[in-house]
């Protein structure tokens, strides 16, 4: 590909000036851009995305979040709600109260606030939907097949809620109840529910498996498929 | 899996589901799951198995050797184990890497102690001098949990598909000297009626599971590796993991594991026969 | 079959019902009654107003690590701008057999204007200092505090090499040299009753 | 063979005396016939190797035969089988610390077996617990290791290395006796077994039966480590 009339987007690079492919992928050409979008990739994440991470480090005010990008993403103090939902500055006692609120090994869902230089992300966790996920199961899949769309919060009506993240990490969990805000007490969840929320995994895993892209009705009509088989006899 | 450590939240939520009777992959608690089980594969073995269930995979292969007997079974010859995990390194056990592959190891070697397994006295070229050694080594490509159980399955399946070249003695004016056939025709096969067959119990909550994911391990205070074998007899016992165990919890674990190794010993013995009987081409690894 | 007062126990062995007694130090509670944890003397103190407390009297002081709240006396490791490496080496007034490493940061070390505090007049590798535990902080080391005014330096060697003597509570003096060195200087209530 | 098939009435095999190394916190020195392991604590200290941030403590063991211990002489560095001890032993007693107490921090075990004539797991559990209890670190129990070895039907308790490894000598070579090796470490006042091995076929009752009587084996043991506990604390007392 001559290069005069076309300009280096990401997955390409130049050798004696010709465009040649780095990573295996889609060839997306917009305007004069021209990249490669890899099938099987880490996490890149743009502004406004949402994802779900979990915590691997707490550190000098600010959390060191894994969301299957090649860098870990940071979340800082100040980008978070305070427990008690109060807007002030962060003083020197909710530094050490940061334990409390967030440890390792936590999971959370939050929206990409900014990319910095070195392409690591920068999280922030202050609207009512975003926060801790308590009960409920994750589920890792490849971040090309999460579709982008509109919202990535949804209640399927089987009785399940879902976030698909766009880092490829699909929290599944029992329909949160109307009054637990944000649901820090342990509700505990019934068979029934559990069951769907089983059955939801599997479907997610199989879909996953074929490469199908993901997204809610997509899940659905799986989810619907898979209603005649009895739940402990899935493949997985 | 990303993070090893699970938040309290997913552990409750776990814990939970198993008191339920419903697991987070929906199996109830004394569900199996499914694996694919291919024996020859690996050209130059005396016998090699591959197994494949979801999230793990588990390849063995068995290489005879003549060697010198160990000096207090002079007579018999003698297995040497050896569990390699260094291509799944995961997180939780970076940095010990050695004490897992030396737990699984002496797992695998504790099963295979008492003589009557194996009918090691076959394995005799010169009783004291010459003996056969098998040299049996699993790799671990892909781990999901459950790892012992896999691994004896599969080396329970190499066995079955060992064939041991014949050797015949001379010995020209006092010089014993071997000599190894190598038409197949007068190969030795082993018997694999009394080789057990690891079940692990995981203690989560109140209540244990079969064959636990790596969640659920993580989530288990104490597990017990229990070796059945095709007689319904117990061949080795082993606690693992970090809580302590109530003696009729335990009593009860072994119960179930003897349930369910019935099926498990008579399934893996039919797949073996029809495999053999089959001996179609075998799709090795590129089924996936 | 309660262990009576005065008797030798092991851990493990039963103290008491929950609904007699309350758990003191090196006790445990388990389904409703009180096991020992240590090896030592059953001991029951009356409380006024609640029950009597269970304790286990043992010979041999308790193993104890640095807990929040507590004052500790380190020796000063090294200095950077941000905070300042410590070695802790007793815990309130029993020496401790291995020290734990600690860390001062630089906005513990005052009450009052944090941020203009230049670490280097605070504190000199080698010196010795009072500190109180402030958090567990990250696994590498605790986080100490010197924010109050009895916490300091206690002990510090002139550039001569001699001790030093305080004048004031910033300032310390070296009696050969004269030479007045900076440091933040543990308060008068420790000098006068030691 | 030994006459006393059955379990002693009263239990006289078991010598243990704590206080054996000075230097460490608790230490303890056990004599279980000719079996003699010595055992030090020290701890709760600094954990060695930084990873992540641990709230609870830690436990480590390092169990080491001396090279002139066993019939065969052993290597300097620890091989498989010292390594597996050590594991087996970390897990039985890491349900007895009281970990929450001591956080971010480690509690170390060294382990040396002096002279090896057998049982030298149990009694290298129940040295280490002793030894925890010495040292003054919070316990919820004292874990009791035991061995028995079934030969038959004779089941003996803390066998000997030659009843260990040999054979009945009127068995003949192809004559199948069950034979099996089972070690069991009970935590007598909560009544949990924290660890369990055993080796060699059984059916499934007679494997109950085996273990049940190594349980039984456990609590005779159990009065002779309360009794020396009690000794160490009353030598204690006097001295200060």
């Amino acid at each position: 590909m001559t290069i005069f009339h076309s300009c280096r987007g990401h997955g390409t690079y130049l050798q004696d000036n010709k465009l040649k492919a780095s990573v295996a992928g889609f060839v997306e050409k917009v305007g004069k851009l021209i990249c490669v979008k890899p099938v099987k990739s880490r996490y890149n994440g743009e502004v406004g995305d949402v994802v779900v991470g979990i915590i691997t480090e707490v550190g000098q005010r600010r959390w060191k979040v894994d969301t299957y990008s090649r860098l870990d993403s940071l979340l800082m103090l100040s980008a978070v709600n305070l427990p008690g939902g109060e807007l002030r500055r962060r003083s020197e006692k909710d530094e050490l109260m940061m334990r409390q609120h967030l440890t390792e090994g936590d999971l959370i869902s939050a929206e990409v606030q900014s990319v910095h230089g070195d392409g690591s992300l920068a999280l922030h966790t202050r609207s009512l939907k975003y926060g801790k996920l308590i009960q409920g199961t994750l589920v890792t899949v490849a971040p090309a097949l999460i579709k982008r769309c509109k919202t990535h919060f949804h209640n399927l009506e089987c009785g399940a809620s879902i976030i698909l993240g766009n880092n490829g990490y699909i929290w599944i969990s029992p329909l949160l109840k109307e009054d637990a805000e944000n649901q820090t007490t342990k509700s505990d969840t019934s068979t029934l529910e559990r069951e769907i929320v089983a059955r939801l995994r599997n479907c997610i895993m199989a879909l996953a498996e074929r490469q199908m892209l993901l997204y809610d009705t997509s899940i659905t009509y799986t989810y619907e498929a898979s209603l005649n088989y009895q739940v402990s006899q899935h493949k997985k | 899996m990303s993070s090893s450590t699970l938040s309290e939240g997913r552990k409750q939520f776990i814990v939970d589901g198993v008191t339920q009777d419903c697991r987070a992959d929906g199996r109830r608690c004394i569900d199996f799951r499914r694996f694919q089980i291919e024996t020859g594969i690996v050209s130059n073995t005396n016998g090699s198995a591959r197994l494949r269930q979801y999230g793990t995979d588990v390849l063995v292969g068995i290489k005879a050797e003549i060697g010198q007997p160990k000096q207090e079974r002079s007579n018999t010859g003698h297995l040497e184990f050896y569990v390699d995990c260094s291509s799944y390194n995961t997180t939780e056990i970076d940095g010990h890497i050695g004490d897992f592959t030396t737990q699984l190891t002496k797992s695998l070697e504790r099963i295979y102690d008492s003589e009557n397994v194996l009918d090691l006295k076959s394995l005799t070229i010169i009783a004291g001098e010459q003996v056969w050694v098998l040299y049996i080594d699993a790799v671990v490509l892909e781990c999901c949990g459950n790892l012992l159980d896999c691994i004896s399955i599969a080396v329970k399946a190499a066995l079955y598909n060992t064939r041991i070249p014949g050797v015949s003695v001379n010995d020209e004016e006092g010089v014993l000297e071997l000599e190894i056939s190598d038409d197949p025709n007068d190969e030795k096969k082993l018997s694999i009626d009394k080789v057990p067959v690891i079940v692990s119990c995981n203690k989560i909550g109140h209540r244990y599971v079969v064959d636990a994911t790596q969640e659920e391990e993580c989530c288990s205070s104490g597990r017990l590796l229990i070796a059945v074998n095709d007689r319904n007899n117990i061949c080795s016992l082993q606690k693992s993991g970090t809580g302590s165990l109530d003696p009729s919890t335990i009593f009860e674990m072994i119960e179930t594991a003897r349930q369910a190794a019935v099926p498990l010993n008579q399934e893996l013995l039919q797949t073996l026969k029809r495999e053999e009987r089959s001996n179609n081409d075998k799709c090795g690894f590129f089924a996936n | 079959m309660a262990a009576e007062v005065g008797n030798p126990v092991i851990p493990g062995q039963r103290l008491g019902s929950i609904d007699q007694f309350s758990a003191g130090l090196g006790t445990y509670v388990r389904q409703r009654h009180i096991y020992a944890s240590l090896v030592g003397y059953k001991d029951i103190i009356s409380q006024a107003g609640q029950l009597p407390k269970i304790q286990i009297k043992t010979g041999n002081v308790s193993c104890n690590l640095p807990t929040i709240g507590k004052v500790v006396t380190a020796k000063v490791l090294n200095v950077n701008p941000r905070f300042c490496r410590v070695l802790i080496i007793c815990i309130g007034t029993t020496p401790l057999k291995e020290p734990f490493k600690g860390t001062i940061r630089k906005e513990d070390i005052r009450a009052t204007e944090k941020d203009k505090v230049d670490m280097y007049n605070c504190f000199k590798p080698g010196d010795a200092v009072l500190a109180e535990v402030i958090s567990l902080g990250d696994p590498r080391s605790y986080y100490l505090s010197t924010a109050k005014n009895e916490l300091g330096v206690i002990f510090a060697k002139s550039t001569a090499g001699h001790p030093m003597v305080p004048i004031s509570w910033t300032e310390m003096q070296c009696p050969h040299t004269e030479k007045i060195e900076l440091r933040k200087v543990a308060g008068i209530k420790y000098w006068t009753d030691s | 063979m030994r006459k006393d098939y059955q379990l002693p009435k009263f239990y006289d095999r078991l010598v243990c005396r704590t206080g054996a190394v000075s230097q460490a916190v608790g230490s303890a020195y056990i004599e279980l016939r000719n079996t003699k392991i010595i055992c030090a604590v020290y701890g709760p200290r600094e954990v060695a190797k930084k990873q992540e941030f641990n709230i609870q403590a830690t436990v480590a063991c390092e169990l080491k035969f001396a090279t002139f211990s066993c019939r065969r002489r052993r290597r300097h560095i620890q091989d498989s089988q010292e390594k597996e001890y050590s594991q087996i032993i970390v897990q039985a007693l890491q349900p007895v610390v009281r970990l929450d107490k001591y956080p971010k921090s480690q509690i170390d075990i060294f382990i040396t077996v002096l002279q090896n004539d057998g049982s030298v797991l149990g009694g290298a559990i129940t040295a280490a617990s002793v030894a925890l209890a010495d040292s003054g670190i919070e316990i919820f129990d004292v874990a009791i290791g035991c061995c028995l070895r079934q030969i038959g039907d004779l089941s003996l308790i803390d066998p000997t290395y030659l009843e260990e490894e040999g054979r009945l000598n009127n068995e003949e070579e192809d004559e199948i006796v069950t034979n099996a090796n089972v070690t069991i470490a009970l935590l007598p006042s909560l009544n949990q077994v924290s660890a369990l091995i055993m080796n060699g076929e059984l059916d499934v009752d007679s494997t109950q039966r085996i273990i049940k009587d190594c349980l039984e084996g456990c609590i005779r043991i159990y009065p002779v480590v309360r009794e020396c506990l009690t000794k160490s604390l009353e030598e204690k007392m006097s001295r200060n």
